[in-house]
Order: structure tokens, then C-alpha cells, then sequence
């Protein structure tokens, strides 16, 4: 079968402000995803000059390189291989999360399906540093071709000892398993994706006592990383740490691959150096501006799960660096701390772009619906929480709107936010909390909409 | 005598007893008609005779009336169970009610109720036996009743009838007294007759051709005191001490059921009926009306008995009337008033009348 | 909390609760911890047996530990010299958070106070309310806190979840899915202590809905503790279900007959008839479960072949006459008792006395009761009290199944008068024609063969309807108390035996039947008893001294809380 | 605290009679005498029942016939002097209200022990028992005024529902689950 039909290219030329690094062969035409296309292009150099350092070398260059990652939470990655139980004796695991499941986020599907071995690569040096014992990739059923261009791609490389037993004569054995998932959102939550990689469900771990870096898979100390977190391992080793860190701006170094999407004339992804573009770049000159006659209405800076900006809002306060701002949601700069500052976060960089066509609790009832369903129903919050606020958006879409239900929403949300085991939590009253707040107005008016229609139906139920 | 004018008392004696006896059965109804007039209820009204009840608008005014209500209730005193305590002695026991009840209607005899005045003019009484000594008798044999009272207190073996015996003999001789005093000045005013019909003729003429000649304009105290010795001589509210429902449960016929009890009942009542034709014999003049001359013949009769009932019952009324106004006297209460208030008042009285008629009859 | 004082560590730390300074035993969780310093902690996933999990979220507080320095690690202190505590931003689940030295839990603040409301809404959101046909209603978990730290209102106007009703997971258990709040007990309790593991979640989010493997039924014998432990009415008996709302039950402490572990039970009745029995928490011996087996047992109370009359040769008499002749025989020739291992100690004891006024020696047996052991708490010797006899005297050996030696002695009529105490010994090995030879009076709760060839019957109560104890196979002396009145016409408490025993010894030889003063003379007479009385015995039992029986070859396999001492075990 | 003597106001002539008192009195009972009668004639009249009037408690049903009570259990709890006495029973799968799961298999007030308190109809949870305008009881034997279930039935009849809570959730249950 041909998998490339099945795999859309990206037609456009690459934009000239975009700074490709990891996706830097991805996209050209004679690039494709075989271990000697790579090798081609200077692939496994960096393992093997991986290999002949220490593997505590290789650390303090994550470190110094200050890549945060990419998944969501922007941790440093340093600090998370630096933070191991390696007394403990057990065995290190290290888990390529693929779980790739914030709505709005496509980028890790690009590295799988257009350049796999440079995760492979990446998660090798990764493996190698953190001493690991076993290597997974935890990827979604969603994505079969992605699970399967993996398996070959790991099968070449293992052809070639560059996995398995004593890889590449160092001593070092590390072999590395793509385990697919059975694609819930909760997976990519990373002792949810443990869990789920034990073969339990899907529920994520209280923390404490779990944390995956000394109670992880099997109760063993874990690195769980996302594939560009771990992709870029592999550019830090060819550029040098200190080196990887010029890009960008401290703090937020390196590149990003933002995920455009909504109503933008030009969505797709997009490599950008940290910080120096803005949202308003990003929306107008990447994604080529709204669509005519259109006027922006909402942004989410960073995935489903993030707060909105609403258009016409404006941020201000005082970086940490001493700077004091205000910013226009095209103000804030496209790295980390910017989108932080202004009162969301990056999140995986899935940028969605709302105009003016839509009705904004119908997006809110949407997203709700998305985290009512994907709550794994563990802890009680976020699992009774986020079914009751999307059946009061639904029925507000539904013309069923009261008045007291803004504030009821925004209510459920205090009672979610912070009281659960994982970050869904979070994830799904965030939305509902920003919504609710900043178009209190439109969420009002959907009550008055229809009197007459509110006051036919009853709502009471037992 | 001949036997048909025996024949002819005790016909007439019958005939006054039954009125005497279907008078206090009513006033029986009348006391409890009256009790929920004026307490704003309806009264006995249900009971039914069954014919008699069921004419149309009559039948059903009777039955609310309630004038069916005393067959029921003597029905009731006949054919209820008779029980007898084992505590009692039975012969006192059995003899009280008679007692009680038997003077109640013996002293029915000497009171006139009425006159027949022949073509002659002459005037007859119409009386059981015209006794001259009438008041003295009535006085004498009305008192027995109390021994039917204090022999069932006592013959009950019962502490609330003894103590409601106890009370009625202190209190019927306590009053006595007052009673006899009280009529005094009434004989001497009408010349020292104690004949009841001469009493009430007495009061036939107008004085001065326009004032009723009625012993009660004379002589308001005197009636006044015999009133009050009245009520208190009938064991009446306020002076009902025998009974005191209260503090004695029943008081002396705690112990009576059935017949023996309706003999106590009618002989209350009789007496009550009794006493207020001795009332309006004295005081309020007999059969007669003022500023009429009664006709003779027997039409004349009739109306002088029905002035006479009529008159009666009014006071029966006012007894009942008071009865359910007044609350009861305290016992020392009782005992203050017979004692301090009433016995001199009626020597202060007799004397004060035995002064006046002797000055009037200096003229 | 043995294995603490195990550990060198400091075995108590103190916390401060809501500025209460409390002293508790290190390594304890905030939720128990707070409840040594007399509050309370709502909780519903959280259970002292099971692992933590902390999915409920009802124990939320706020919690903070002394602050050091990063730089210096020296503890950081505020202007007026005290500890500087450094509060966690957002509130900790009480379960999973262990106790550390100073730390300090705030359980009242408004922040708990808002989360506990929260958490209640959420649990009632999609909860049935159908408290009055619920069987939990009265000890169920979401009442109570609903009442104690819910909003009191509704704010919920949408459909509620629609789940299975109804369902049968087990021959004994009944589940309501509505109504599960997802706390996972029962799922964890059949893995890590039934271990059993057919429960499991299937869907997600609000949906989530508990059940059985494809294939798979709760039908192992400690099915029924997870209807203990629900902490509300998702998970019901089948055999409880909609019998008795629990408010009317009266609540008696008794002991599982099943076998020699001898777990505590909870007898429920109303109105002098057995409803339920569930387990009593006692940490030594049972935890907080007991088999399902040992829950049906109220039924021998109306058992069809219960005995409740006096007899004699079949003809019913007076308690009297019964007693008087099984005096008779006892004092005329000479005597042999079969006695049980069901029997209390105090019904032991005075049969040791009665057999001592018998002329002659009076041997005396008990009937073994042999079964594979379950390693939890049914152990392979299924009667209650065997070592309750051993330590009467009744007996100084391990009894057997087969009274070879009593049938024997029968057959040669060594044997004339036989008691036979809560046994059918034409089941170990006496033959009718046997028993027919000798004068044999049977005291007994069931008719039986034996029953039916006996000279004198006398009714017995169960362990329902007496009070008295029995030693376990830890030499636990328990406790049990009558909870139902016992039949008609039996005589109560120890009666049987104590006029049985005054009888045989002429008026000589008489205890109050009550079991207080049985063990007042049973504490004069037997050294393990020493000192002993029967209120002095707590409601978890009491250790007494083994050693005297430490080479008799008991049969015993291991269980919940009883290890056999390896030498009896090959023996 | 202080006491106040009051001087008692010394009574006149003809008030130390009492007559005038007497006779006072005398006038409003004549006057009360012609007044209607302010009672009522029980059998032939019947009062006005007022609202929130407790009389015999009764079991009553919905609007839809269905019988409302669950046998909860909880009337007989509360119940001061015992005088209810419920058998809980399961209600048949196959039953129209099957999703009620539980009803009284036996419910029985003793009318001579109910004090008519209201206890029961305050505490229960479904609204299905009421003190009705009942109020004569009689019968010629104790047994005939234990009332069972069906004569409690009968007397209490059907009484409008304010909520269907069951009906909704029959309702909910089968429009079954919106979530796929």
C-alpha cells in the first residue's frame, strides 16, 4: 500500500521567516522517510558522537541548552532527566510520548511521518544519557501510519545497530518499542500514558507519591518526553548546548512548531525561532489573515485546553526580566513565557484562530463536549465536572440558555481547577473559565435569545 | 267523707302530681334548653317520638325543641341498669332518694295554684288541702329534704358523697333560718294569717286605687332574702355546695344511678318548682294581675292557674337563668353570707316591718 | 500499625490541625491522622485496608510543611519566631499525603470547606437520589456527608446518566450502577485481598460504569465485603436487599462460627429476628471482612429442623423433667460426654464440672471438623473453639473425626450414659444400634440421628441467642453477645447446663447461668484465666498464654493474621 | 425586681352587695341568649376541613394510578407511638413500574395507636402518605382498625404530584445515554 497517499504534503513553499530545524528535510520533495535518505543527510552522526561522550555530558548539555518541553507543560527537559532515582538501582525507562492528542496540535505527526529517524535518533542520545533500559514510543491508534513508518523505520535502524544490543559496539543496549494506544486524550497525560503503557487504564497517577522520575513504568524511575522535546535532543548534541541556547531568547530557547488552525486563510505548521515572532505574525503574515470581510473574534494561544484571548483584549503587567508590556493579542511574542504572561500559555503551540462567523458558546459547548468525553473518569472533579458543563453548553447552543448558567459554569470551573489528580482538570475547566469570563456578554445574550422558547421548556429534571 | 269526694282528692291530688312531675321533667329540658341558649349552643334536640316526630313542620319543631327529650330521659332513669355499690349501706342507701324525694312532693299540697269564684262571689281556693298553717307546713316538711341528702352523703360510704352531705346540712340549716325570718314581716303585714290563700287574696286590691297591693313593692328585702334562701335551700347555683361537680365530682349522689338517681333529680327540681310557686304566692301575687279583676266561673279558674304557672315558671326560669350567670360561692363563702349577711339582715328586717305595721296600725 | 513500632524511627511526630498541636504515630496519612486529633476527614475512596488511590477527592485539605532555607537548610522563621509554614497553593488529598513533623493540616478552612461542598455537588450530580428504596440509606457515606459538608441545594436542572440497574455480578451481590461514585474499593478489595480481580470500570468520564469481566462473576466467598465497603448503595446483598432498612437493625457484636480464625461479626436484628451479620473491625484477627459463608448463619436460628423442645423418648416434657433424668443417668452409672468445638467456653467449663460430680472417670470428646483452609479467614479447622476446651480441660487432645474409642467402649458397655452436646455422632462413627444401648441424652440445636435414638433431648441456643466466648486459633479469648431471644420454652443463657450441673451435684454445686458468672469461677480454676473476668475481656479479644498446648499437632493453615508455628504445621 | 403594690380600690354600697355585679351579669346572659348558636350540629353538619387539618393518614397515588409509596420505611421510623408497620417487598421486573424497584408488600396504620401526629406525612420522601380530612374512625374490633394497604388505598385515593419523579426518570431511561 502506498503510504503516500495517505500522507498530505504540505504544498506550500516553506515561508522565508520560518526557521527549520528539526523539520528542516521534512517537507522537501526528495526527502523521504527511509534510513538511507537519512543517512544521506547526516543521520546518526549525532548518536555516534553521542555515544562517545558521557552520558552526564550529554545531560548538562540538555541542560545548558534549556529546552523546555514541547508537550505542553514547557518544563525544562534538563531539569526532568536531572530530577531521576537513579539510587534506587531499577531499571531507567525512557517513553517517547506520541500520544499526540491536544485538539489543534499536529505537529509530532509531521517528524513521524516525514522523518522518523530522527526521533529515533533523538530518543537514542536520549536513552544513552538518562542510562536507559528501555525505550518506548507510546503513539495513538489515530495515527496507524505514524505507528507503522515507526516500526520500519525501527527495524532499519536496528538493522544497522543503531538500537538493540550493544548498539554501535559502545556496550550501551537499548532497544525501543512503539506501543500504540487506544487513542484517549488522557494519555498524553504522562502517568496516564504509564499506566496505559502497563496495560491498565488510562488513569493517571496522584502525585504524591507517583512521580514518574522515581515511580514510574513498572514503579520505576521514567523520563516520559514529547518527540519534538526529543528530536531537539538531537540538534543540541550536533550544535553544542550553549550554541542551541542562541536560539531564541533565554528562557524560551530554541525553535517551536506552532500549529495554525481555524479561521485563517493559510493553516498549517509553522517552524519559528522562540520569540521573535508575534501572534499577530503568526495569524496575519504565516497564516495569511483572516478570511475577507471577517473580523477576529477569539484566539486560543495554545491548544483546546488553554485560555482564550478574546479579540481586542489587551495584556499588561511586568516580564520577569523587569520589562513592563501591553500587549494586543498580535503583541505577544510566539515563545513560552509570552502567551504566560498574558493570562494563557503555549501549551503544544496549536494556535486556533475563531472570526467573527461563529457563535462563541457553540465553540465553547464543542470544546466541552471534547473534555466531557475525554475525562477518564477517575477523580470526581473533572469527571462529574466536565459532563455537567457540557450538557449546560449544549443546551445553551441548544437555545435551552438561563441566565444563571454563566455564572453556574464559571462556578463548576472554580470547582475543578486544582482539585484533581491530573491536569485535565485544568485542561477542561480552563476553557470554560475564560469563555465564560471574558464573553460574559455573548453568553448572557444567548439567554435572552429566546424567552419564549426558555419558558416552554423545563428543565428540572430529577 | 264521702267516697266520692275522696274520689275527687285523690283525683285532683293525681292530677297535680303528674303536672307537678311532667313540670319538673320539663324543667329539665328547660335547664338545659337554657344552659345552650346561653351558651350559644343548640340543646337537646334530636330525640324523636316516633309518630309524633314524624308530622312534616310540627313534628320536626317539636323534635328541635327538644320536647320530646324528657320520655327520653325518664325512659332512661326507669330502664337503666341499677347498680349498687358494695361499699353502701343498703337500706340508707335505699331509703335516701325516697327521702328526698318524698317531701318534695308533699309540700305541693298546701300551695294554692289558683281560685273558683262561684256565682256568689265567694272565692274558692284551688289547693290540695287549704291549710291554715300552709307556710309552716311547706317550712317543716320541705326542710325533711335534707335528711335525704345527708342519709345518702352518708349512706354512700363514699368520701365525696359524705363530704357533699356534710355541706348540705350545714348549709340547709345555715339558711333555714334566714328563710322563716325573712316571711316573718309577710304574716304580720297580712295579719298574722299563715295561710298562703289569705296571703294571696291579701294581695288582690289595688292600694290607693292604682298600686298593686304585691307583698314584693312592700317588702323588696323580705323577698329578696327569701330568694336568696331559696336558691340556697334548692341546693342551686351559686349555692349548689352538695353537688359542687368541681370538687365533689357529683357531691352526694355520687353513688345514685339510674332510678334512684331521677328520684334525687325530680326531687331537686320539684322543690325548685315548689319553692317558686311559694315565691309568687308570697311576693308576687298569686294568680293575680293587676288592674284586672279575674271573671268568674270556670274560665276565671283556668286563667287564675295559668296566671299562676305562668308566674312560676318565670322564676323557674330565673333560677336557671342564674344558674348558668353566677359561679359557685367558695364554702366559707356560703357560710359568711347565710350567717353575717342574711340572718341579721332578716332580724334587721322583721324587726324594722314589726315596727312600721305597729306605727300603721296606731292609725 | 505493628510494623511501626518495628522501624527505629521516631514512632510519633507531632502535626498541628487546624493549630492544634496532635501527637500521632509516624507515617500515618492526614486522614487518619486528623482523626486522632477527633475530626474528621470525609472520605469515600480512601479505606485503611486498600491501597490509596485518591480518586474521590473528599478529603481535600489544606496542608503545609515548616519552611527551611534552600542556601542554608536552616528551618526558615517568621518576625516572632515561629516556624515559617509554607503553605502547598492548591489543597492535598488527606489520603496520600503521609505526616511529617510539624506539619500543619487546616481541615476547616474555607477553601476545604468549598472543596468538600464541590466534590458533594459533583458526587450528587448524577447520583439517583433514590435514598428511600436504597438499601445503604442510614450508613451510607454520601448521606452523611451530603449532610455534614453539602451545599444543601441543587443546582443541576440537566438529565441525569442512565446506568444499569439491577444488575446481578455475583450469586450474593447485587449492583446499582447509578449510584457507584467510582470510588473503585470494590475493585481494589477483589485484587488485593480477595484476590479475585473479576471488577473492573468500563467506559469514561461520567459514563464510567462498573462491572464484571466479560465472562466473569463476584462469586468468590468474600464477595459480600464489597458491599461492606461501598460506600453507598451501588453494590447491595442480595439476600439483605430491601429486607430491613438498617436504622431498625439493632447491632449485636458475635463471632463467625465458620472456624477457628473466629471473626468478629455484627449481628443485625429487629425485633428478635436476625436480619444480617457483617463484619467488626478487628485489626488482630479479621481486619474488616468475613466470609460470605459466615453471613448466612443467622439462618440456623429458624432452621426447619430446629430443635426447641424438651423431650423424653419422644414424648415432649417439662425442661425439668428432661434435666431431672439427665441427672439421673449421670449420677447411676458410667458416663461419657460428647462434647463440640461450637460450644462456648463457659458451656465447656460447665461440663467439665458437670462430668466431674459423674461417678467414675467421664471421658470426654469433641468432633473434628476438617476443611481446606482458604488462607484468609477460613482455617482448616472449622470449629471455633477447640482450644476453648483444651483450656477447660474438657479434652487434652486434638480431637478426631471418628470416636473410634467411644464406640468402642459403647459396644463393650463400658460406656452407659452418654451426653452428646451439639453433635450428630452417627456422623463420626457410631452406629444407631450403639447409641441405642446406652442412656444417651442429646443437647443440641438441630435434630439429628442422634437426636432421634436419644433417651432425653434438651434444646440448645445458637450463638445468636447466648452470650459467651470462644478461644481462636491465636488463643484469642472473643467475646460474643446474645442478640436474639432464643426459642420459646428453651431456657436462656447457660440454664441447660447449670441445672444440669446443680442436679447432678444435689444442690451443691450452682453458678449463676450467666456467662460473667461462669468465668469468675472458670478464672479461679484455670491458670490461663487468671485474673480474667468476663467484662474484663475487651471487644477485640484477649491473648492468653499458649504455652501448656504448644505440642499439640493443631491443624491449622495459614491465614489473614496467623501464621502456624511451622514444627505443629509438619506435624 | 420590684413589686408594685397596688392598692386595691375600696368597693361602694351597692357594689358590697354584689348585686349590681349580679345583675350585670345576668344581662349578658339574657343577651347571649338570643343570640344564634354559635355551634355546630356535628353529624348533620360537617365543618369546614381548614387546610393542613390532620386527619386519618392515608396512602395516596399519583395522577397516574401508580402506587407512590417505596416502602422507605421511614413513617415508620419517625412514627411517636409505632403505630405503622411496613413489609418491604421488591416490585417485578416485567411491572410498568419496575424502575421503582421497591414497593410495600404489606402496610399497615393501627388507627387506634396514631395520634395523628403528621410525623409521617413530614417525613416522607416520596409524598405518598396524608393526613386526610378523615376524622371519625369506628369499628367493632381492634383488628378492624389496623387498616391495611388497599383500605388505605381506598381512603386516600389519588392526589395531584407536584415533581413525577419517577415518571422522569423512566423518561431518562429511555432516551438511555446521549454520550456516543
Amino acid at each position: 500500500m502506498s503510504l503516500e497517499t495517505h500522507i498530505a504534503r504540505k504544498n506550500l513553499a516553506i515561508h522565508p521567516k520560518e526557521r527549520r530545524i528539526i523539520l528542516k528535510h521534512a517537507d522537501r520533495p526528495d526527502y523521504d522517510a527511509s534510513i538511507d535518505c537519512y543517512l544521506r543527510n547526516g543521520g546518526y552522526d549525532q548518536q555516534k558522537k553521542a555515544f562517545s561522550m558521557k552520558p552526564e555530558e550529554i545531560c548538562q548539555e540538555v541542560l545548558d541548552a534549556g529546552v523546555r518541553g514541547r508537550g505542553g507543560a514547557g518544563f525544562p527537559a534538563g531539569m526532568k532527566w536531572k530530577f531521576l532515582d537513579r539510587k534506587s538501582g531499577k531499571p531507567i525507562y525512557l517513553i517517547c510520548n506520541a500520544d499526540e492528542s491536544e485538539p489543534g496540535t499536529f505537529k509530532d505527526r509531521q517528524i513521524i511521518h516525514k522523518d522518523p529517524h530522527q526521533l529515533i535518533e533523538g530518543m537514542m542520545i536520549s536513552a544513552f544519557a538518562i542510562q536507559a533500559a528501555q525505550a518506548f514510543i507510546y503513539i495513538r491508534e489515530e495515527m496507524p501510519y505514524g505507528a507503522k513508518i515507526l516500526e520500519e523505520a525501527i527495524e532499519e535502524a536496528r538493522a544497522k545497530n543503531l538500537l538493540g544490543d550493544n548498539i554501535l559496539g559502545s556496550g550501551y543496549s537499548c532497544d525501543l518499542v512503539v506501543h500504540r494506544g487506544a487513542a484517549a486524550y488522557i494519555c498524553g497525560e504522562e502517568t496516564g500514558l504509564i499506566e496505559s503503557l502497563e496495560g491498565k487504564r488510562a488513569y493517571p497517577r496522584i502525585k504524591p507519591p507517583y512521580f514518574p522520575a522515581a515511580l514510574g513504568l513498572y514503579m520505576c524511575p521514567t523520563i516520559v518526553n514529547n518527540v519534538e522535546t526529543l528530536c531537539n535532543v538531537k540538534h543540541i548534541i550536533e550544535m553544542g548546548g550553549h550554541a542551541y541556547a542562541e536560539i531564541g531568547k533565554p528562557g524560551n530557547t530554541g525553535t517551536r512548531i506552532w500549529s495554525l488552525s481555524g479561521h485563517v486563510r493559510k493553516p498549517g505548521y509553522y517552524e519559528l525561532e522562540n520569540g521573535v515572532h508575534t501572534y499577530g505574525d503568526l495569524i496575519n503574515e504565516f497564516g495569511g489573515g483572516l478570511r475577507d470581510g471577517r473580523q477576529l473574534q477569539a484566539v486560543i494561544p495554545g491548544g483546546s485546553s488553554a485560555k482564550v484571548w478574546r479579540a481586542g483584549e489587551r495584556f499588561k503587567g511586568k516580564l520577569r526580566s523587569g520589562e513592563e508590556f501591553d500587549w494586543a493579542i498580535e503583541d505577544v511574542p510566539l515563545d513560552f513565557d509570552g502567551p504566560m504572561a498574558a493570562g494563557s500559555m503555549s501549551g503544544s503551540g496549536a494556535v486556533v484562530v475563531i472570526d467573527d462567523s461563529v457563535d462563541i458558546v457553540e465553540v465553547l459547548a464543542n470544546i466541552n463536549a471534547f473534555y466531557a468525553h475525554e475525562s477518564c473518569g477517575q477523580c470526581t472533579p473533572c469527571r462529574e465536572g466536565s459532563l455537567w458543563m457540557k450538557k449546560i453548553t449544549t443546551r445553551m447552543a441548544n437555545g435551552g440558555a438561563r441566565e444563571e448558567d454563566t455564572a453556574l459554569l464559571a462556578s463548576i470551573g472554580d470547582q475543578i481547577a486544582g482539585r484533581t489528580i491530573c491536569a485535565h482538570g485544568e485542561a477542561c475547566a480552563w476553557p470554560t473559565q475564560s469563555f465564560v469570563a471574558k464573553f460574559q456578554d455573548k453568553f448572557l445574550d444567548k439567554a435572552k435569545q429566546d424567552p419564549e422558547q426558555l419558558s416552554k421548556r423545563d428543565f428540572r429534571m430529577v | 267523707m264521702e267516697w266520692n269526694e275522696l274520689l275527687l282528692i285523690v283525683f285532683k291530688a293525681l292530677l297535680v302530681l303528674s303536672v307537678v312531675m311532667s313540670l319538673a321533667a320539663y324543667a329539665v329540658l328547660a335547664e338545659r334548653k337554657v344552659a345552650a341558649w346561653v351558651q350559644g349552643r343548640v340543646g337537646p334536640n334530636r330525640t324523636q317520638i316516633p309518630l309524633l316526630g314524624g308530622i312534616p313542620i310540627i313534628g320536626t319543631f317539636l323534635t328541635r325543641l327538644g320536647v320530646f327529650q324528657p320520655a327520653a330521659d325518664g325512659l332512661k332513669f326507669l330502664f337503666k341498669e341499677e347498680p349498687t355499690p358494695g361499699h353502701v349501706n343498703k337500706f340508707y342507701y335505699l331509703l335516701a332518694p325516697m327521702i328526698a324525694f318524698i317531701p318534695a312532693m308533699t309540700t305541693m299540697t298546701v300551695l294554692p295554684f289558683g281560685q273558683y269564684v262561684n256565682e256568689a262571689g265567694e272565692v274558692q281556693p284551688l289547693v290540695l288541702a287549704n291549710l291554715d298553717i300552709g307556710i309552716l307546713f311547706i317550712l317543716a316538711v320541705s326542710s325533711l329534704g335534707v335528711y335525704g341528702i345527708v342519709l345518702g352523703g352518708w349512706a354512700s360510704n363514699s368520701k365525696f358523697p359524705f363530704l357533699g352531705g356534710i355541706r348540705a346540712s350545714a348549709q340547709m340549716i345555715s339558711y333555714e333560718l334566714s328563710l322563716g325570718l325573712s316571711l316573718l314581716p309577710v304574716f304580720l303585714w297580712f295579719g298574722g294569717s299563715l295561710n298562703l290563700f289569705n296571703i294571696v287574696q291579701g294581695q288582690t286590691d289595688l292600694l290607693f286605687g292604682f298600686l298593686p297591693q304585691w307583698t314584693i313593692l312592700f317588702q323588696p328585702l323580705s323577698a329578696l332574702i327569701f330568694l336568696v334562701a331559696l336558691f340556697a335551700e334548692t341546693n342551686r347555683l351559686p349555692f349548689d355546695m352538695p353537688e359542687s361537680e368541681t370538687d365533689l365530682v357529683a357531691g352526694y349522689n355520687t353513688e345514685y344511678g339510674a332510678f334512684k338517681f331521677g328520684l334525687y333529680f325530680v326531687g331537686e327540681y320539684t322543690h325548685i318548682i315548689i319553692g317558686s310557686g311559694v315565691f309568687v304566692a308570697l311576693f308576687l301575687g298569686g294568680w293575680n294581675l293587676p288592674w284586672v279583676t279575674l271573671p268568674a266561673g270556670l274560665f276565671g279558674t283556668v286563667l287564675s292557674v295559668l296566671i299562676f304557672v305562668i308566674k312560676m315558671l318565670a322564676l323557674v326560669f330565673v333560677f336557671m337563668w342564674v344558674r348558668w350567670t353566677l359561679p359557685r360561692f367558695r364554702y366559707d363563702q356560703v357560710m359568711t353570707l347565710g350567717w353575717r349577711w342574711l340572718l341579721p339582715l332578716a332580724v334587721a328586717n322583721l324587726v324594722f316591718y314589726a315596727i312600721i305595721i305597729a306605727v300603721i296600725e296606731q292609725f | 500499625m505493628s510494623t511501626m513500632s518495628d522501624d527505629n524511627k521516631q514512632d510519633t511526630v507531632t502535626i498541628y490541625v487546624d493549630d492544634q498541636p496532635v501527637e500521632v504515630p509516624a507515617g500515618i496519612n492526614l486522614v487518619e491522622a486528623v482523626a486522632v486529633a477527633g475530626k474528621e476527614v470525609p472520605h469515600y475512596c480512601y479505606h485503611p485496608k486498600l491501597s490509596v488511590v485518591g480518586n474521590c477527592r473528599m478529603c481535600l485539605v489544606e496542608m503545609g510543611t515548616p519552611g527551611r532555607d534552600r542556601a542554608t537548610g536552616e528551618p526558615m522563621l517568621d518576625e516572632e519566631g515561629n516556624p515559617k509554614i509554607m503553605w502547598v497553593p492548591k489543597p492535598v488529598i488527606g489520603c496520600a499525603t503521609n505526616v511529617s513533623p510539624g506539619m500543619h493540616v487546616k481541615t476547616e478552612s474555607s477553601l476545604v470547606k468549598d472543596c468538600r461542598e464541590g466534590v458533594m455537588e459533583f458526587l450528587l450530580v448524577n447520583h439517583p437520589l433514590d435514598c428511600p428504596i436504597c438499601d445503604q440509606a442510614g450508613e451510607c457515606r454520601l448521606q452523611e456527608f451530603a449532610t455534614d459538608y453539602g451545599r444543601g441545594y441543587s443546582r443541576f436542572v440537566e438529565q441525569k446518566n442512565v446506568k444499569p440497574k439491577r444488575t446481578r455480578i455475583g450469586p450474593r451481590v447485587t449492583l446499582d450502577d447509578e449510584r457507584c461514585i467510582l470510588c473503585s474499593r470494590c475493585i481494589r478489595f477483589c485484587e488485593e485481598v480477595a484476590d479475585d480481580p473479576v471488577l473492573g470500570f468500563i467506559d469514561r468520564g461520567s459514563y464510567t460504569t462498573l462491572t464484571t469481566f466479560p465472562g466473569k462473576e463476584l462469586d468468590n466467598n468474600y464477595s459480600l465485603n464489597t458491599v461492606d465497603i461501598c460506600p453507598v448503595g451501588a453494590l447491595t446483598s442480595t439476600d439483605f436487599r430491601f429486607k430491613m432498612r438498617v436504622w431498625f437493625l439493632k447491632e449485636t457484636p458475635s463471632i463467625d462460627t465458620e472456624s477457628s480464625v473466629g471473626c468478629n461479626t455484627v449481628v443485625g436484628s429487629r425485633e428478635g429476628t436476625i436480619y444480617r451479620i457483617t463484619p467488626r473491625r478487628n485489626d488482630a484477627v479479621n481486619d474488616t471482612w468475613m466470609p460470605d459463608s459466615g453471613r448466612t448463619l443467622y439462618r440456623q436460628v429458624d432452621a426447619d429442623d430446629r430443635m426447641t423442645q424438651y423431650s423424653i423418648e419422644g414424648r415432649p416434657c417439662a425442661a425439668e423433667e428432661a434435666l431431672t433424668l439427665a441427672s439421673t443417668y449421670l449420677r447411676n452409672g458410667r458416663s461419657a460426654i460428647v462434647a463440640s468445638g461450637r460450644l462456648s467456653v463457659e458451656e465447656q467449663y460447665l461440663l467439665t464440672r458437670i462430668a466431674s460430680h459423674a461417678p467414675g472417670e467421664t471421658p470426654a470428646w469433641l468432633v473434628a471438623r476438617h476443611a481446606e483452609g482458604d488462607g484468609k479467614l477460613l482455617s482448616a479447622d472449622r470449629n471455633p473453639n477447640v482450644r476453648g476446651a483444651l483450656v477447660t480441660g474438657l479434652i487434652d487432645r486434638i480431637p478426631e473425626a471418628q470416636l473410634s474409642q467411644l464406640s468402642a467402649a459403647l459396644e463393650s458397655g463400658k460406656v452407659e450414659n452418654l451426653i452428646v452436646v451439639g453433635e450428630d455422632i452417627t456422623q463420626a462413627g457410631i452406629s444407631i444400634d450403639q447409641i441405642k444401648k446406652a442412656n444417651v441424652v442429646y443437647i443440641g440445636a438441630v435434630h439429628c440421628d442422634t437426636a432421634q435414638y436419644a433417651k432425653v433431648e434438651i434444646p440448645l441456643l445458637t450463638v445468636f441467642e447466648k452470650a459467651g466466648s470462644f478461644i481462636n486459633q491465636q488463643f484469642r479469648v472473643q467475646k460474643f453477645a446474645q442478640a436474639v431471644p432464643g426459642p420459646k420454652g428453651v431456657l436462656f443463657g447457660l440454664s441447660n447446663f447449670t441445672q444440669l450441673l446443680a442436679a447432678v451435684s444435689d444442690g451443691k454445686d450452682r453458678i449463676e447461668p450467666s456467662p460473667a458468672a461462669v468465668w469468675t469461677e472458670m478464672a479461679a480454676a484455670i491458670d490461663e484465666f487468671k485474673e480474667l473476668s468476663f467484662s474484663a475481656i475487651p471487644s477485640t479479644g484477649q491473648l492468653i498464654p499458649a504455652d501448656r498446648f504448644a505440642d499439640l499437632p493443631f491443624v491449622e493453615g495459614k491465614s489473614l493474621h496467623f501464621e502456624p508455628r511451622t514444627a505443629v504445621a509438619d506435624a | 425586681m420590684a413589686t408594685k403594690v397596688l392598692e386595691r380600690k375600696p368597693l361602694s354600697l351597692a357594689e358590697q352587695t354584689y348585686l349590681p355585679q349580679i345583675l350585670g351579669g345576668m344581662k349578658i346572659t339574657l343577651r347571649n341568649m338570643f343570640k344564634p348558636p354559635v355551634t355546630l350540629e356535628y353529624p348533620d353538619e360537617r365543618p369546614d376541613i381548614p387546610e393542613g387539618y390532620r386527619g386519618v393518614p392515608t396512602l395516596v397515588k399519583d395522577p397516574n394510578g401508580r402506587e407512590k409509596c417505596v416502602s422507605c420505611q421511614l413513617c415508620e421510623f419517625v412514627c411517636p407511638p409505632r403505630a405503622i408497620r411496613i413489609t418491604p417487598g421488591e416490585i417485578d421486573a416485567e411491572s410498568d413500574t419496575a424502575h421503582v424497584e421497591k414497593a410495600p408488600k404489606e402496610f399497615e396504620i393501627n388507627m387506634l395507636r396514631c395520634i395523628y401526629c403528621g410525623f409521617c406525612q413530614e417525613v416522607c420522601p416520596e409524598e405518598a402518605i396524608f393526613l386526610q380530612d378523615i376524622f371519625s374512625l369506628s369499628g367493632y374490633s381492634r383488628e378492624e382498625l389496623v387498616y391495611q394497604k388497599d383500605k388505605l388505598y381506598e381512603l386516600g385515593g389519588t392526589l395531584p404530584d407536584q415533581h413525577y419523579k419517577w415518571d422522569r426518570k423512566r423518561e431518562a431511561e429511555l432516551a438511555g445515554n446521549p454520550h456516543h
